[in-house]
């Protein structure tokens, strides 16, 4: 595992002092836990280098930068918002380019305030995975640099994901 | 002066729109604008039962609709816990390659017709079709498979697709090294190419772009080999990478790509085991979440599910690489001339479709 | 043959027909006008009117020849392209003679295209570019000799230009104003991108060309076609001077804009270049008028390098240099089809700091063999 | 005759046309030139059919192959222009959404006539799988009038060239002379 961390490192990087190897699942969620104690919340591993957890949306941001720099999960891959019958959830699926590893980050919002801290300034792809949860789910995202309409002609009136949209699918 | 490329324009090979500003030939601001075949996949979704999605999963990428649909299942696999006999694992792996070098055919075609060799675009075009005829074999259809299904695969493979695929390797490689004596050893190619669209590794890790693009900037990142899926573990492949950072790696990077599907496809047809393909899929989902991540031709493909015990997906999510490696576009263009733009995004292998959703 | 013969004695022999009439006319009705008629039967007979005739008939044959090598030029760019390719080309249309009437009916069919003027564009400029580009590639062409006796320009009325060679690329070198002018009166901003692409790209090239034929014009010791096609009578230009000519047939190759210099209509990037707004036939008189350059250019090749008209007496002289003028079109149509395009920034690179001292240096060989007396 | 005095040189030349224009079609001078031009120009119009280089979908790349070498529909002088100023036929391969409505009317107004439209795969013709979408219209149709609809999902290369004859013998049957064409 070790030959083949380094193996993967992209070359010229900086090297996170806190970088996982071995084990990798269990020491991100002690770092996790030991950082942000009180807000992460509901671990669990869900397969071969799929962990999951919760955070409080106050403690998203904080805790995103501290994945990125501390942990170096340098890649973020996708961001999905999920609409429960209360709630808002926002998934955040992060890896690492060198350990076979990818964390699930779940955060979820009231449905009368949807409204997370936005991570574009943490990791760039961001920015456009952003604007389309706003633009079909409604989500907004604080201190975003553009958050318009992007698939979605900018007259549009609706939300089309929305369990409550009617029309189409 | 802002000039808007597309939606109509030659250069897109879809239906996006490139803003440029430029100032004499020199770009100087660049915006991308997706959307214009925004199909509402996603909602879509949620009103079909698992099967009737693979169609739609397939349209999802008109270059390598296999890879989607193969996602598609092994998202919901995942989701139900089934365990794939491993005979319809060699079978999908096989046809995947297939479909990849079949889908950086296209790209290098496309590639060849924006940089005005149209011999490119002809012959690539041409040696394509070997490709597509084994696919068509197999599943009977040429761009639109619908072959792959939740727990294996839809049939058994042809008789002598065992012969054929070995023939179509051949044959490949050694049009491969064709068309490297009609590229690379073209000097306006060259020229066309070297220190064009430079990405460095930091933007591109921190834009989130993915697949060749990001191999192409000396980044070793394949899902095949970093988080394996399928039976790809048990095949001996080495993924490309390029430390160049510009058109030409991105080139490059496809190229060895081809060779090494190859080389994964003799694998793959030589060990395929006898048994079973297909294991049968409950008509409803548990309630949960499913993963699943793939390396699309053009980079990470993802997907996530959400089931509620009934026989429809309560939301699907689909991570498209294109979507994700286009917000980059900015920072590829800037500072070029107006003819490297058709080069540059050119070499994203652009598809639309994955896009948009 | 000769040309101005075979065109004297048509219009003499028409003349004297008119002439027969209206002198029966006048004996018929003397009571009408007879005297008047007699009088304008004198008239058309004046030697000065049957020359002014001549070479009128003249342009008519030289026009006929050129509108039938443009067609089958076309013709062969599409044949050529599909067997490099892999494909038949145009095949089945007409009578299935190997699609040669295809290039007809394209120009048939932009013949019944709607003419469409964009709202916003300048009008007269709009027009006047086709009208600026085909009139200025023609006369170009009309100066070009086909053999000995075969040409307008060089007709032993007298009435030739002394300087034909230079008269060709004072000719030639007005398109790019039409393409500029129509580039940017177009009113849309990959017209006037291809507009400006053309007119940087063909003046760079203009001097490197310019310098080479200057040196075939030291070796000939003429400005005029007859002279250097004479001149070639021993050895074609092309072997002293084969820098020169391959000098020459890379700028004519930027000239006439085809393939790996085809920026001005670069497909991919600049929709279809400066002709993006036009349609109908006044698209067609630009795709016509880009083969009938690409004519002009083999035959400038030919009349240059190749020896023109010189060969094996079998084969009549004008036909001679019409194969030599093909074989020089097909060798470009084979770079066009099978390289890329290079950008603009290169091109003008390659002209300027590679062309130029080349040609530079070809011109000083040709000085010193010149010198030498070996010339 | 006052009114024709007061006409500036414009609105003469238009004057004229009309008349001139009108008298001509009328006339058995007129009837003669269409008889003597419409079978020529039909041929030439239905040999040479140029679609617009515009894709959508998938089947945008099936009408790719189908300018490759095994399928070839050069052979029916059938050649892609990036701008639809020198197109004749709209080749509309793929899903319309609402936000790509309008740059496609556009396009398609831009074209000089005579021009046609084909729908070209299910998308085209009714929307196909995504037939209830919110974001997708139904049909091309139901903004431009489609002349030569192609089924299938996607449609193959050897039906768009068939689609091809088929718009050739449209053409064939609706036959314009010189002065009716117009």
């Amino acid at each position: 595992m070790g030959e083949r961390g380094t193996r993967f490192l992209p070359e010229g990087m900086e090297r996170p002092a806190s970088r996982i190897d071995d084990v990798p699942e269990e020491k991100v969620i002690r770092s996790l836990l030991d950082t942000f104690p009180s807000t992460v919340t509901d671990f669990k591993k869900l397969g071969k280098g799929v962990v999951r957890a919760r955070i409080e949306r106050r403690d998203l941001y904080r805790c995103c930068k501290f994945l990125k720099d501390q942990l170096g999960f340098e890649h973020l891959s996708m961001i999905s918002a999920v609409e429960y019958d209360k709630r808002f959830e926002i998934v955040y699926h992060i890896s690492c380019y060198g350990s076979c590893l990818l964390l699930e980050l779940i955060t979820s919002t009231p449905k009368d305030d949807p409204s997370v801290d936005s991570v574009t300034s943490i990791w760039g792809g961001a920015n456009w995975q952003e604007r389309e949860s706003y633009d079909l789910m409604g989500i907004k995202f604080n201190n975003h640099p553009k958050l318009e309409r992007i698939l979605l002609p900018k007259d549009t009136l609706y939300h089309p994901l929305r369990k409550d949209f009617k029309g189409g699918g | 002066m802002w000039n808007n490329m597309g939606p109509q324009h030659p250069m897109t090979h879809g239906l996006w729109n490139l803003r440029i500003k430029v100032d004499g030939e020199t770009i100087v601001d660049a915006e991308p604008e997706v959307g214009y075949l925004h199909r509402g996949i996603e909602k879509l979704c949620e009103n079909r039962t698992y099967t009737q999605i693979i169609p739609i999963a397939d349209r999802l990428c008109y270059g390598s609709s296999l890879t989607w649909s193969h996602l598609y299942c092994m998202t919901v696999e995942d989701l139900m816990g089934l365990e794939v006999p491993p005979r319809a694992e060699y079978i999908r792996v096989a046809s995947i390659e297939m479909q990849r070098i079949a889908s950086h055919l296209m790209w290098l075609a496309a590639y060849a017709a924006d940089l005005g060799a149209m011999i490119g675009f002809i012959y690539t075009m041409r040696d394509r079709e070997v490709f597509i005829d084994l696919l068509q074999a197999l599943t009977g259809s040429r761009i639109t498979y619908n072959f792959p299904r939740i727990g294996g695969v839809a049939h058994d493979i042809p008789p002598n697709f065992e012969r054929d695929s070995l023939r179509a390797c051949d044959y490949m490689e050694k049009k491969l090294k064709e068309y490297e004596d009609l590229f690379d050893g073209s000097k306006v190619f060259m020229m066309r190419n070297q220190g064009v669209g430079v990405f460095r590794k930091e933007d591109a890790m921190n834009l989130g772009v993915t697949g060749p693009p990001l191999r192409a900037s000396g980044v070793k990142y394949d899902l095949r080999k970093d988080m394996p899926y399928s039976v790809y573990p048990e095949m001996d492949f080495e993924p490309a990478t390029h430390p160049d950072c510009d058109c030409y790696a991105r080139y490059r990077v496809r190229m060895d790509e081809m060779y090494e599907s190859c080389k994964i496809i003799r694998q793959a047809v030589r060990k395929m085991p006898k048994g079973k393909w297909r294991a049968v899929a409950p008509r409803n989902a548990p309630a949960g979440t499913g993963l699943g991540r793939v390396e699309d031709p053009r980079g990470e493909g993802m997907m996530y599910v959400v089931g509620d015990g009934t026989d429809r997906p309560y939301r699907l999510k689909i991570r498209s690489p294109i979507f994700v490696t286009v917000s980059a576009a900015k920072k590829m263009l800037v500072g070029y001339k107006v003819a490297d733009v058709v080069a540059i995004m050119g070499g994203l292998d652009m598809c639309i479709g994955e896009a948009d959703r | 043959m000769n040309l101005y013969e075979f065109c004297y004695g048509i219009i003499h022999w028409l003349v004297d027909l008119i002439n027969h009439l209206w002198y029966w006319l006048g004996n018929v009705f003397p009571w009408w006008f007879g005297d008047f008629f007699n009088a304008v039967g004198d008239l058309a007979a004046s030697h000065g009117n049957i020359v002014v005739f001549t070479i009128l008939l003249e342009v008519l044959v030289i026009l006929i020849i050129a509108v039938i090598n443009v067609l089958n030029f076309i013709w062969i760019d599409r044949k050529f392209m599909g067997r490099m390719f892999d494909f038949y080309g145009p095949y089945y249309v007409g009578f299935r003679i190997g699609g040669w009437l295809q290039n007809i009916a394209d120009g048939i069919k932009l013949f019944v295209k709607e003419i469409i003027t964009p709202a916003k564009a300048d009008k007269i400029g709009f027009y006047l570019g086709p009208v600026i580009f085909v009139s200025s590639s023609f006369l170009a062409l009309s100066t070009i000799p086909l053999g000995r006796n075969f040409g307008i320009a060089t007709n032993p009325s007298g009435l030739g230009v002394p300087a034909s060679a230079l008269m060709a690329f004072a000719f030639f070198a007005i398109a790019p104003f039409a393409i500029l002018i129509s580039g940017w009166s177009s009113n849309n901003k990959y017209t006037l991108i291809g507009g400006m692409r053309s007119a940087a790209q063909m003046m760079s090239y203009e001097i490197p060309m310019l310098l080479t034929v200057a040196s075939v014009f030291l070796l000939a010791g003429s400005f005029d076609f007859m002279d250097i096609v004479s001149a070639q009578h021993g050895i074609w230009f092309a072997i002293p001077l084969a820098l020169g000519f391959v000098i020459f047939l890379v700028c004519l190759v930027a000239e006439v804009e085809i393939q790996p210099f085809d920026l001005p209509e670069a497909e991919a990037e600049l929709v279809e270049g400066w002709t993006t707004e036009y349609s109908g036939m006044r698209f067609g008189f630009f795709m016509m008028t880009s083969y009938l350059r690409g004519y002009i250019g083999g035959a400038l090749a030919t009349a240059l390098f190749l020896g023109g008209w010189h060969g094996p007496a079998l084969i009549p002289e004008p036909i001679w240099f019409l194969i030599k003028a093909y074989i020089v079109f097909v060798v470009i149509e084979w770079m066009r089809w099978s390289t890329p395009r290079v950008r603009v920034d290169q091109l003008l690179n390659i002209g300027w700091n590679r062309l130029m001292p080349l040609a530079m240096l070809n011109l000083l060989i040709a000085a010193s063999m010149k010198t030498m007396g070996w010339f | 005759m006052g009114n024709v005095i007061a006409f500036r040189s414009k609105d003469f030349i238009k004057w004229a046309d009309g008349v001139l224009e009108g008298v001509l079609r009328r006339s058995p001078v007129g009837s003669g030139v269409d008889y003597l031009t419409k079978d020529f120009f039909n041929w030439a119009t239905r040999n040479s059919i140029y679609p617009l280089h515009f894709g959508i979908m998938c089947c945008a790349l099936e009408m790719a192959v189908a300018s490759a070498p095994r399928f070839d529909a050069q052979r029916f002088g059938v050649i892609y222009r990036s701008t639809p100023r020198q197109c004749d036929v709209l080749l509309v391969n793929g899903p319309v959404s609402k936000k790509l409505k309008p740059a496609l009317r556009r396009l398609y107004d831009q074209m000089p006539g005579p021009k046609w439209v084909i729908a070209m795969g299910e998308c085209a013709i009714s929307g196909g799988p995504f037939y209830n979408s919110y974001s997708v219209v139904p049909g091309v149709d139901q903004f431009i009038p489609v002349d030569i609809y192609i089924p299938g999902c996607p449609a193959r290369p050897e039906a768009l060239i068939d689609g091809f004859i088929k718009l050739q013998k449209m053409i064939k049957e609706n036959k314009k002379g010189l002065l009716t064409g117009k």
